[in-house]
C-alpha cells in the first residue's frame, strides 16, 4: 500500500478509514441538497446521466420519426405526409441521430464511466462538463422546438449546399440546423478534451496505457477524433449561416466559392463521426465479452492497434462520400485503397472477440447476445461497406436504399446493439439494480430480428434502384412488398424498445438488487459500490494488470493520502501512471449553467442578427469570469510533499 | 442468423433478379452497367464467403463454450498453447483479409479504368447536355450544325451500340443523374460541368431518377430513357428537330391562342411559334413523351388535364403554377398540346 | 428661295476659305499620312451641318477656320436653350441655313431655332410617341438627331416611328410605324438619308428582338426594302452580289445555320448605330449589334449575321460583302459603331476603305469594295481577346476571359460598352488623324440561362464595370489610320460618351459627362493640349457641331444633359448600391452623381465679335 | 380587423402578447394550427410548459416558414388592389413567399429592367421612392395591370399568387419585411448589399407619378 506523505491535513490512510471516511468525503464531495444542488453539480455520474437519459430520450424522438417516415414509405405515392413535412421528417431523423444520440450518448457513457474504469473521483474539467450538457441540451431543444413549429431544418442532415445555402433554404430552417450544429459542437468538443485529460492524466496508478480497460482505449481514441473532425464542420457550418446571414460567398459557385467546399469539409467531419459512434461501440464490446467469456480480450495489443488505426484511417476516407461528383478519377483509388482498409483493423478486432468467446466460457445472457448481434450485424455492414469502397459500385449504389440498409447495419449494429448492451451490462453499477432477465431477452430477440426485417429488405430496394430521401414512390416499380416488409419490421423494432424501455422502469423500480459486482467483472468500476458514492472511491485503487478485480478479488491494493477535505484529486504519469501530482478538483458552482445560458442567447440570436455574437459576448465573457474567479490557490503540489 | 446469413449469400442471385426492371442495377443494358454488375457479383461472392467465415468462426465458438478454467481465472499458463493456435489463425485471419481486400481493390480500379477507358477512347457519336432543374430534367442534344439543336424534357433517346457522351450541369442546386440500368451515377454540381458516357447495348426502356437528394419534389425527378435502334433514333432525332405543326381544330386553335398570350409562354417554348421561353420544359413534341411533370404521371388526355388543372395538388411544390383556368380554357389548352406530337 | 440666295451669295467666300485652308495646311503637309475623305462622300465646306455625322463620310469635320488654336480660349457663349427635358441627350443639333434643329430624348420634340434670332424657338414638333416605349428603352430613352434632307427634317421616335416633317413649317409630312414595342422594338438611331431613301433600323438588342435595316422612301415614307440581321437569306437580302471576303461569312442561310434552331428570331443583331455612304459605288456601310441573349452559351454557332459590318447597295439593299468582327459575341460588342470613309494609302496605293473603331476595341481598316480587313489594331486595352487574325479575318479569343454559366469572369476587358461605344468620332483632313472618344473599363461577367418572353430583356447576364488599368475609366485618342498607332492620349477620368468634332481651325472638341466641354490642339505635335475648357450644366454624352452662322462667325454648339446607358446612373436616378444595375454601368459610375446632375440645354459657343 | 385568434386554442394568457401585435407579431390563424397539429407525429411537449412553448411560437413566428405552395383560388384581385387585402400579411413577411418572389424575379425577367433592385430599363426598387405607392397592394397593381411609364401588364403571363410573392420579394429588396424573413444572398453574381444587413428604408406613403417627359 503506497501513502502519500504530506502535511499535516487530513487524508484518508490507515487513521481515516471505514465510516469516519466515508462521511469527510461525503462532506468535501457531496452536492448542495436539492434544486440548487441539481444546478450546480459538477458531479461526473449525475451529470453523465442526465447526458445519458436526454440522448435516449432522443434516440426515441429520432426512432419516431422514423416510424412515421416507414409509414409513410409503407405504400408508393402515399399522401400521409407532404413533402414539406416528409423533408423535415428525415433531416430530424438524421440530425437526431447522428447529433443529438449517437456522438453524446457515447460521450455521456464515457462521462459517466471512464472516471470510475480508471480509478478517479472525478472527471477532469467538471464545470466544463457541466456546461457542455447544458450546451448539448439547448442545442437539441432548439431544434425540436423549431421543428414542432413547422419550422425544421429540411436539407438534410448532410445539408448540402446550395440546398442549404440562402436561395434555396428560405427562412430559418437551415440556420436552426446549423446553429444546433455549433451547439452540439461545443459540447462535444469539450466532453472530448475533458476524456482526454481526465484519461491521460488521472489513472489509478499502476494503471499503464497497456493496462486501461479496452473501452477506456476506445473513448481515447474516440476523444482524439472529436477534436480533429468536428472543428471542421464547425467551421462548414459556421461558413454556412454566414453565406446565409451576412452574404458571404464561402459556397457561390458564381463568386467562386464552391458547393464541393462544404462537401469536402462535412464529409471530414462526417466519415469520423461514424467511426466516433463505433469505436465506443466496439470498447463496450469488449469489457461486455471480457466479462461474459470470462478471458480477457484476446490480443489486447491487437485490438489497441485496431483501435489507433481505424482512427487513424477515418481521417483518410471522406471522398468516398463524393465518388460521384466528378473528382479527378485517380484521386479516388487512395480513397478506395483507404476504405477497404478499414475493414483490416475491422476484421481483426472482430476476430478477436470471437476468439475471445472461443476461448472462454460463454455465459449468454442479455449483454453478451446483443454482442452477438452487434457481429453479426456489423459483419454485414462492413462488408456492404466494402463494396461501397469500389467506385464503380458506389456509383450504383451510392445514395439507393442500399447504402441506407448498409449505415443502419453498421451504426445499429454497431453502436446501438452494443450500447443496449451496455446498458443492460452497467445498469446495475449505474442505478444499483438489476435489468430483467427474461424481457430483456425478449426485447432482444425482437430488437434483432425487427432490426433484419426493417433494414434487410432495404439492400434489395437499393439494387432495385430505389432512391434515398424520396418521400414516395411510384407504383409498379416493384419496391411495394420490400417498402412494407421494411415497415413492420421497423415497428416490430419500435416494440421492442418499447419493452427495453418498460424492462429498464421496472428494473429501476422492482429490479433486483446488485451488489458492487454482479457480473464478476474485472474492471475497477466494479470495485466500487452500485451505485457508486459521490466520491466513486474511498481510497484510490493501485492497478497491476488488465483484470485488477481477477487477480484481486478480495484486498484490491489501493493508495492513500489524498486530502479529505477538499476535492483531492492524484494525478499519475501519462504513460507509466506513476503518482505524480495532486489537484483540486473544482467545486460545484452554478456558473456553467449561466455561462451556458448566456452562451445560448449568443447563439440563437445570432440565427437573427450578425450583431448578436458582439452583444452577446459581453455575457458570455460575464459568465466566464466569475466562472473562473480564483477562489483558493492554484493546488497542484507535487505527490511528495 | 443462419436464415440470414444465408439470404446474404443469396445477393448475387438476388442481384441478378433484378434484371427485369427499368430502374435496377442488375440490369446490365449498358456496356459500363454490365462491367459494373460484374464487378458487384464478385463483390458479393468474396464477401460472402468472408461473412460465411466469420459465422462458422462464431458459431464453433458458440458451440464450443470451451475453455476449461471452471473457477473462471485466466491462467496465463494454460492458455498460452491455444492462445497460440489463436495468433496463428489471427495472422492467417488478417492476411486472408488483406489478401481478399486487395483482390477486390485491384478488381475494382480495373474495373474502374474501364469505365475511364470509355470516356476517353470513344468518340462520342451523341452529345446530349443534360441540366438538372428543381425538379425536372431538360436535355439538349447537340450537333455540329447548331440549328439542328433541339431540346426536350423529362427523357433521352440513345441509339444502341454507340457511346453518347452526357454533359451534365445544374441550374439551381445539386442533382445526380443515375440510369441504373446503363451505368453508375454522376452529380450535377451548379458551377461545375460534369460527364458521363453511356453505352446502350439493348433497346429497351428505362427510368433514370434523381439521386442526390434537391428540395422538395426530389421524389418527383425522373427521366424517361429510350434505347433505340440506330435507325429508329434516327427517326426520333428527325422527328424532334421538326417545329412544331400548326393546329388545325378550331379548339386547338383556341388553345393555342391562350397558350401564346397568357401564362403557358411565359415559362414553356414550343417550337416554330412565338414561345420561347426556357425556364419551363420546351412543349414541341410533348405527345412524343411518356411522362409529365418528371415521371410524376403518365402522358395522356386525363393526367394532362389533371396536371394542369392543379398542379400543386399533383407535385406539391413544382414551378408549374396552378392557374385557374375555366373548364373551356383547360379543353383548349389541352386539346392545343395534344397536337404536339 | 432664299436658301438658294444664301447659296449662290457664300460661294466665293468658301473658294477664298479653301485657298486659306490649303496656305494652313501647307506646314502640315509635311508630315501627313496621306489619309484624305472619301471624295465623293465628303462635299465642300458649306458652314451647315446637315446630318449628325457631318457627311455621308461620317468626318465629323467642319472646315470652318476661324476658331483656330491661339483664339479658341476667347470663345465666349453665344446663347443657350433649354430643352425642358432631362434625359439623356445623345443629338446633335442640326444646322440648316439660319434655323437649327434639336431633337430631343422621349419624348423626342424636335425644335427648330431661329440663329438668325438668337436661337429664338420658331416651332416644336410632339410626335407623342407611346409611353409604353421608355420601358423597353435598354440604355435610358436617348435619341441620337434628325437628319436634314430637301426641305425635310426626317427623325426617328422611341416606339419605332419614322417621321419627315417640313423643316421651315414644322409640319408632319409623313410618318411610318416600322418597329413594334410589343416585342420590344424601339428606336433611337438618327436616320440616313440618300439617294431618295430614309435608312433606319431597330434598336432592342437586349429585348429579343431580331434586327433589321430599313429603307422607307424619302418621299412617301414607303417601305422600300427590309434587311434582316438574322434569318434565311432572303430576309437579310443576300443574293448572287454578295461576296464576302473572308471564308466563314461564305455558304447559304448561314443566319440560320449558325443558329441553334429557331433562335435566330430572336437573336438580335439590331441596327441603331452609324450609317455611311459612298455615292461612288452607291454602297451603304453600316453595322449590326449583338446577338442575343448576352450569354452566348444559349447560342452556340457564329451567330450570323450580328456584331460585323455590312455593305449594301442602297437601291436594292442587296448584301455587296460582310465581316464579322466578333463571331459568336461574347461580350455584347454590337457593332454599330461609325465608319469613315477614307481614301487612303495602302501598300503604297491610295486604297477606298472605311475606318471603324470596333467596339472591340481593334481600329478596323477595311476595304470598302470588298471587304478585306487591311488592318486591325487595339486602340485601348484589351484582354479578352489577342488580335485579329486577318488570314481569316477572325479575331482569336482568349478561353479564361469567355463568360460561363455559373461561375463569375473576373476583369474582362474592355466592358460590354467596348473599348468605344455608339459615340463617334472625327476625322480631321488636315492632320489626317481620327480623334476617338472612349473608354477603358473592366468588367466581371457572370452569365445565366435567360429566359425570352416577348418584350421583356432577354440578356441573362449579370456584369459590374469598373475602371480598366490606369483608374481613368475615359480616353480621347488621337489615331493615325495610316500608321496604325495612337499619336496622342488625354486620359479621362470618366468615361468618354459624347461624339467629337474635329475643325479647320485644327481644334477638336468633345464633352465629358461631367460638364466639361473641352478644346484640344489637333495636330499630331500638340501632344492633345487643352486650350480651352468650360464647365456646364450637366454632363455631356452629345455630339458637338460647328457651323457658320448668319452672322458668317463660327460657332460651336453642344447640349448637355447626361443619360444615355453610362449616365443613366443620373438621368433615371439609379441606386448607386447596386452595382449590377444598368447592365453594371451602375458599377463604374457611382461618383457620377455628385459630381453632375440631370440636364438639357444647348449651349452655342462663338469667338467675341 | 375580426380576431383572427377567435378559433385558436391559445390558453388566456397569451393574448397580452397579442396586444402589442404591429407588423411583428404572429398571426396564429385556425390555418396555421391545422398544418401545426395536423402532421401526425406532432412530438409530445417535453418540459418547458405551454407558455414557453406559445412564447416560442410568437418568437420563432411560423408564418414566416409556412410554404404554401397552392395559390388556389381566393378572391379576384380587383384592377387596383383595394388597401387591406389579407394577402399583403400573408405574403409580405413570408420567407418561402420572399424566396419564390426571388425566384420569379429572375424568371421573368424583372431583374432586366431593374436588375437587383437598381434600376435600368426601370426604375430601382431598393430605394424609398415609389412612383405608385410602395404597400403590397400598389406593388401588386403595378405588376398585375402595369403602368403607363413603361411597365408592363403581367395580369396574363404570371400567376396572382406569382404577383403577391414577387411584390413580397420587392418589398424586401428595400429590406422591409421581418428581418428574419429575409434572406442574404442569391446563388448568383454578388451584387447588393445583403437585405439582411439593410438599413430598413422607410416607405413612403406615395409620390405622385412622375410622367418623364414634360407632356404626359
Amino acid at each position: 500500500m503506497t501513502v502519500l506523505s504530506g502535511r499535516d491535513l487530513p487524508r484518508d490512510g490507515e487513521d481515516l478509514q471505514g465510516a469516519a471516511l466515508h462521511g469527510r468525503l461525503e462532506r468535501t464531495w457531496g452536492d448542495a441538497p436539492g434544486l440548487w444542488g441539481w444546478l450546480t453539480t459538477t458531479d461526473h455520474k449525475r451529470i453523465g446521466k442526465r447526458y445519458i437519459v436526454t440522448a435516449l430520450v432522443f434516440l426515441m424522438l429520432g426512432g419516431l420519426l422514423a416510424l412515421a417516415m416507414r409509414l409513410q414509405l409503407a405504400r408508393p405515392e402515399s399522401g400521409l405526409i407532404s413533402p414539406d413535412r416528409y423533408n423535415q421528417l428525415f433531416t430530424m431523423h438524421g440530425t437526431t441521430m447522428m447529433f443529438l444520440f449517437a456522438v453524446p450518448v457515447m460521450e455521456a457513457m464515457a462521462i459517466y464511466l471512464v472516471p470510475l474504469m480508471i480509478g478517479t473521483r472525478n472527471i477532469s474539467f467538471p464545470r466544463l462538463n457541466a456546461f457542455s450538457y447544458y450546451m448539448y441540451l439547448a442545442g437539441g431543444t432548439l431544434l425540436w422546438v423549431a421543428f414542432v413549429l413547422n419550422i425544421g431544418p429540411d436539407a438534410g442532415w448532410f445539408a448540402y449546399v446550395p440546398l442549404s445555402g440562402p436561395e434555396f433554404s428560405p427562412g430559418k430552417r437551415t440556420d436552426i440546423w446549423a446553429q444546433m450544429i455549433t451547439f452540439t459542437e461545443v459540447a462535444a468538443l469539450a466532453v472530448a478534451v475533458e476524456l482526454v485529460a481526465t484519461i491521460l492524466k488521472q489513472r489509478a496508478p499502476g494503471m499503464t496505457l497497456a493496462r486501461m480497460p479496452l473501452f477506456v482505449w476506445g473513448v481515447l481514441v474516440t476523444a482524439f477524433m472529436v477534436i480533429f473532425s468536428m472543428p471542421s464542420v464547425a467551421l462548414a457550418s459556421g461558413m454556412l449561416i454566414a453565406d446565409r446571414l451576412v452574404g458571404t460567398q464561402f459556397y457561390n459557385q458564381y463568386e467562386h466559392g464552391d458547393p464541393l467546399l462544404w462537401q469536402h469539409l462535412f464529409w471530414f467531419f462526417g466519415h469520423p463521426e461514424v467511426y466516433i459512434i463505433f469505436v465506443p461501440g466496439a470498447g463496450f464490446v469488449s469489457q461486455i465479452t471480457e466479462t461474459f467469456c470470462r478471458r480477457p480480450v484476446f490480443a489486447y495489443p491487437a485490438m489497441v492497434l485496431a483501435l489507433v488505426t481505424i482512427g487513424l484511417l477515418a481521417f483518410g476516407v471522406w471522398v468516398h462520400h463524393m465518388f460521384a461528383t466528378g473528382l479527378p478519377r485517380m484521386g479516388y483509388s487512395f480513397y478506395t485503397a483507404a476504405t477497404m482498409a478499414v475493414a483490416i483493423p475491422s476484421g481483426i478486432q472482430i476476430f478477436c472477440w470471437i476468439a475471445t468467446i472461443w476461448d472462454g466460457r460463454p455465459r449468454f445472457q442479455v449483454p453478451l447476445l446483443y454482442v452477438v448481434a452487434f457481429i453479426v450485424t456489423f459483419v454485414i455492414g462492413g462488408l456492404s461497406g466494402v463494396m461501397q469502397a469500389s467506385v464503380p459500385i458506389d456509383l450504383q449504389v451510392h445514395d439507393t436504399y442500399f447504402i441506407v440498409a448498409h449505415f443502419h447495419y453498421v451504426l445499429i449494429g454497431g453502436a446501438v446493439f452494443p450500447l443496449l448492451g451496455a446498458i443492460t451490462y452497467w445498469f446495475p453499477k449505474i442505478t444499483g439494480r438489476m435489468m430483467g432477465e427474461g424481457l430483456g431477452k425478449t426485447s432482444f430477440w425482437m430488437i434483432f430480428l425487427g432490426f433484419q426485417v426493417a433494414f434487410f429488405p432495404m439492400h434489395l430496394l437499393g439494387m432495385w434502384g430505389m432512391p434515398r430521401r424520396v418521400y414516395t414512390y411510384p407504383t409498379g416499380m416493384g419496391w411495394d412488398e420490400m417498402n412494407m416488409l421494411a415497415t413492420l419490421g421497423s415497428f416490430v423494432v419500435a416494440l421492442a424498445v418499447l419493452l427495453f424501455v418498460v424492462n429498464a422502469v421496472h428494473s429501476l423500480l422492482r429490479g433486483a438488487v446488485a451488489g458492487p459486482n454482479p457480473w464478476d467483472a474485472p474492471t475497477l468500476e466494479w470495485a466500487t459500490p452500485s451505485p457508486p458514492p459521490q466520491y466513486n472511491f474511498a481510497h484510490i485503487p493501485v492497478v497491476a494488470s488488465r483484470t485488477p478485480l481477477w487477480d484481486n478479488r478480495h484486498h484490491l491494493p489501493v493508495v492513500t493520502g489524498l486530502r479529505v477535505d477538499d476535492r483531492e484529486l492524484l494525478l499519475t504519469t501519462v504513460m507509466e501512471a506513476r503518482p505524480d501530482l495532486r489537484e483540486a478538483s473544482p467545486l460545484p458552482s452554478i456558473w456553467p449553467l449561466w455561462a451556458a445560458i448566456s452562451t445560448t442567447c449568443l447563439f440563437i440570436s445570432s440565427i437573427f442578427t450578425p450583431w448578436a455574437v458582439l452583444v452577446g459576448a459581453f455575457p458570455v465573457a460575464a459568465a466566464l469570469t466569475a466562472w473562473f474567479w480564483p477562489k483558493s490557490p492554484p493546488s497542484p503540489e507535487p505527490v511528495i510533499e | 442468423m443462419r436464415r440470414r446469413g444465408a439470404s446474404l449469400m443469396l445477393l448475387p442471385l438476388l442481384a441478378l433478379a433484378g434484371c427485369g426492371g427499368i430502374q435496377t442495377i442488375g440490369g446490365r443494358e449498358g456496356r459500363e452497367a454490365a462491367l459494373i454488375d460484374d464487378l458487384f457479383t464478385l463483390f458479393c461472392i468474396v464477401t460472402g464467403l468472408f461473412f460465411a467465415a466469420v459465422m462458422a468462426f462464431l458459431f464453433a465458438a458458440y458451440w464450443r463454450r470451451g475453455g476449461h478454467r471452471a473457477d473462471r481465472m485466466p491462467d496465463e499458463g494454460a492458455t498460452a498453447p491455444r492462445d497460440r493456435g489463436l495468433r496463428i489463425a489471427l495472422f492467417a485471419w488478417t492476411a486472408a483479409v488483406i489478401g481478399g481486400l486487395m483482390g477486390l481493390a485491384v478488381a475494382s480500379f480495373l474495373t474502374d479504368r474501364s469505365l475511364a477507358y470509355s470516356t476517353a477512347a470513344g468518340r462520342p457519336v451523341v452529345s446530349i447536355e443534360l441540366i438538372g432543374n428543381q425538379w425536372w430534367w431538360e436535355a439538349r442534344y447537340h450537333f455540329p450544325d447548331p440549328s439542328q439543336n433541339f431540346r426536350t424534357a423529362n427523357e433521352i433517346h440513345l441509339p444502341t451500340g454507340s457511346a453518347a457522351m452526357i454533359t451534365l450541369k445544374a441550374n439551381d442546386v445539386i442533382h445526380s443523374f443515375w440510369v441504373p440500368n446503363l451505368a453508375g451515377k454522376q452529380d450535377l454540381i451548379p458551377g461545375r460541368v460534369t460527364d458521363i458516357v453511356l453505352t446502350p447495348t439493348k433497346v429497351g426502356r428505362y427510368r433514370a431518377q434523381c439521386a442526390e437528394y434537391c428540395g422538395l419534389q426530389h421524389a418527383h425527378m425522373a427521366l424517361d430513357v429510350t434505347v433505340d435502334t440506330p435507325a429508329d433514333y434516327a427517326r426520333w432525332l428527325a422527328a424532334q428537330t421538326r417545329p412544331a405543326a400548326a393546329p388545325t381544330t378550331p379548339q386547338a386553335i383556341a388553345g393555342y391562342r391562350f397558350f401564346m398570350t397568357r401564362q403557358c409562354s411565359a415559362c414553356h417554348a414550343v417550337a416554330g411559334t412565338p414561345a420561347g421561353a426556357g425556364v419551363g420544359p420546351d412543349l414541341t413534341h410533348l405527345m412524343s413523351r411518356r411522362t409529365i411533370a418528371a415521371g410524376t404521371l403518365p402522358n395522356g388526355t386525363g393526367p394532362l388535364h389533371a396536371w394542369i388543372a392543379d398542379p400543386q395538388g399533383v407535385k406539391p411544390g413544382a414551378n408549374m403554377p396552378y392557374i385557374g383556368l375555366d373548364a373551356d380554357e383547360l379543353h383548349n389548352v389541352v386539346a392545343y398540346l395534344e397536337t404536339l406530337k | 428661295m432664299r436658301h438658294a440666295c444664301l447659296r449662290i451669295l457664300r460661294k466665293p467666300s468658301i473658294a477664298a476659305f479653301m485657298l486659306l485652308c490649303s496656305a494652313f495646311a501647307a506646314p502640315l503637309a509635311a508630315q501627313h499620312n496621306g489619309a484624305r475623305p472619301a471624295a465623293a462622300a465628303s462635299p465642300p465646306e458649306d458652314g451647315q451641318w446637315t446630318m449628325p455625322s457631318r457627311d455621308y463620310a461620317s468626318t465629323r469635320y467642319s472646315g470652318l477656320n476661324q476658331i483656330t488654336r491661339s483664339n479658341v480660349r476667347n470663345l465666349k457663349l453665344a446663347f443657350t436653350f433649354d430643352t425642358l427635358n432631362r434625359k439623356g441627350h445623345e443629338a446633335a443639333p442640326i444646322v440648316v441655313g439660319n434655323m437649327m434643329y434639336l431633337t430631343t430624348p422621349y419624348p423626342n420634340h424636335v425644335w427648330a431655332l431661329d440663329l438668325s434670332k438668337g436661337g429664338r424657338a420658331v416651332w416644336v414638333f410632339r410626335p407623342h410617341p407611346a409611353p409604353a416605349s421608355q420601358g423597353i428603352a435598354c440604355c435610358d430613352v436617348v435619341n441620337r438627331g434628325a437628319m436634314y434632307a430637301n426641305g425635310r427634317l426626317f427623325f426617328t421616335t422611341l416606339d419605332g416611328e419614322v417621321f419627315a416633317i417640313d423643316a421651315k413649317s414644322g409640319h408632319q409630312v409623313w410618318r411610318n410605324k416600322i418597329g413594334d414595342i410589343s416585342k420590344g422594338e424601339t428606336i433611337t438611331m438618327s436616320p440616313l438619308v440618300a439617294e431618295g431613301k430614309v435608312l433606319v433600323g431597330n434598336s432592342g438588342g437586349e429585348m429579343g428582338v431580331r434586327g433589321w435595316l430599313a429603307a422607307l422612301d424619302a418621299g412617301t415614307g414607303r417601305l422600300a426594302w427590309k434587311a434582316y440581321s438574322t434569318g434565311p437569306d432572303k430576309d437579310v437580302l443576300i443574293g448572287p452580289s454578295f461576296k464576302p471576303y473572308y471564308a466563314s461569312d461564305r455558304g447559304a442561310d448561314l443566319g440560320v445555320h449558325t443558329w441553334p434552331a429557331e433562335a435566330w428570331k430572336i437573336g438580335g443583331g439590331t441596327v441603331w448605330g452609324w450609317i455611311s455612304y459612298d455615292p461612288q459605288l452607291k454602297m451603304i456601310y453600316y453595322g449590326t449589334g449583338n446577338p442575343g441573349p448576352w450569354n452566348a452559351q444559349q447560342r452556340p454557332g457564329d451567330n450570323k449575321w450580328t456584331t460585323g459590318v455590312f455593305a449594301r447597295d442602297i437601291a436594292t439593299g442587296q448584301a455587296r460583302w460582310f465581316y464579322q468582327s466578333s463571331p459568336h459575341d461574347l461580350f455584347d460588342h454590337d457593332d454599330i459603331n461609325e465608319q469613315v470613309l477614307l481614301d487612303m494609302p495602302i501598300h503604297g496605293r491610295m486604297t477606298p476603305v472605311l475606318v471603324r473603331p470596333g467596339r472591340n476595341g481593334y481600329m478596323y481598316v477595311i476595304d470598302r469594295r470588298t471587304g478585306q480587313v487591311y488592318s486591325a489594331e487595339a486602340y485601348g486595352f484589351i484582354n479578352s481577346m489577342d488580335g485579329v487574325d486577318l488570314a481569316t479575318g477572325r479575331v482569336r479569343m482568349v478561353k479564361e476571359k469567355a463568360p460561363k454559366e455559373g461561375r463569375v469572369i473576373r476583369n474582362i476587358c474592355p466592358t460590354a460598352s467596348g473599348v468605344k461605344d455608339w459615340n463617334p468620332s472625327a476625322f480631321s483632313p488636315r492632320t489626317g488623324l481620327l480623334y476617338v472618344p472612349h473608354e477603358n473599363m473592366c468588367m466581371d461577367e457572370g452569365v445565366f440561362e435567360a429566359n425570352y418572353i416577348a418584350g421583356t430583356p432577354y440578356v441573362g447576364a449579370d456584369v459590374k464595370m469598373y475602371a480598366g488599368p490606369g483608374g481613368h475609366r475615359g480616353v480621347f485618342t488621337a489615331w493615325d489610320p495610316v500608321r496604325a498607332k495612337p499619336v496622342w492620349e488625354i486620359k479621362e477620368s470618366l468615361p468618354l460618351w459624347s461624339g467629337a468634332l474635329a475643325t479647320g481651325g485644327d481644334v477638336v472638341f468633345y464633352g465629358t459627362m461631367d460638364g466639361w466641354f473641352k478644346a484640344i490642339d489637333a495636330s499630331a505635335a500638340g501632344g492633345g493640349r487643352l486650350l480651352w475648357q468650360v464647365r456646364l450644366d450637366s454632363g455631356i454624352i452629345s455630339q458637338p457641331v460647328s457651323y457658320r452662322g448668319p452672322d458668317g462667325r463660327q460657332y460651336v454648339a453642344v447640349v448637355t444633359g447626361v443619360g444615355g446607358w453610362a449616365g443613366a446612373i443620373v438621368s433615371a436616378q439609379l441606386d448607386p448600391r447596386d452595382p449590377t444595375a444598368a447592365l453594371g454601368m451602375v458599377n463604374a459610375m457611382r461618383d457620377l452623381p455628385g459630381r453632375t446632375k440631370p440636364g438639357g440645354t444647348l449651349y452655342v459657343f462663338a469667338l467675341p465679335k | 380587423m375580426s380576431s383572427p385568434f377567435r378559433n385558436s386554442f391559445l390558453p388566456r394568457a397569451l393574448p397580452s402578447l397579442h396586444a402589442g401585435r404591429g407588423r411583428g407579431w404572429v398571426r396564429l390563424s385556425k390555418r396555421r394550427f391545422a398544418s401545426l397539429a395536423h402532421p401526425p407525429l406532432a412530438p409530445p411537449l417535453q418540459g418547458g410548459g405551454f407558455i414557453a412553448l406559445a412564447f416560442l411560437l410568437a418568437l420563432a413566428g411560423c408564418d414566416r416558414e409556412q410554404r404554401d405552395m397552392n395559390g388556389q383560388p381566393k378572391a379576384e384581385t380587383a384592377a387596383f388592389v383595394p388597401r387591406g387585402d389579407p394577402r399583403s400579411a400573408e405574403y409580405e413577411n413570408n420567407a418561402f413567399h420572399i424566396a419564390q418572389g426571388q425566384k420569379w424575379f429572375g424568371w421573368f425577367n424583372c431583374s432586366g429592367c431593374h436588375f437587383h433592385g437598381g434600376g435600368g430599363m426601370g426604375p430601382p426598387l431598393m430605394d424609398d421612392q415609389w412612383r405608385y405607392g410602395g404597400r403590397m397592394e400598389d406593388i401588386v397593381a403595378s405588376i398585375l395591370y402595369g403602368r403607363p411609364n413603361g411597365m408592363p401588364d403581367w395580369r396574363n403571363k404570371i400567376t396572382e399568387q406569382q404577383a403577391w410573392e414577387l411584390a413580397a420579394y420587392v418589398k424586401s429588396l428595400s429590406a422591409h419585411p421581418r428581418q428574419d424573413a429575409l434572406s442574404a444572398r442569391a446563388d448568383e453574381m454578388s451584387n447588393t448589399e445583403p437585405q439582411t444587413l439593410q438599413e430598413r428604408q422607410k416607405v413612403v406613403p406615395e409620390t405622385k407619378a412622375q410622367p418623364s417627359g414634360e407632356e404626359n
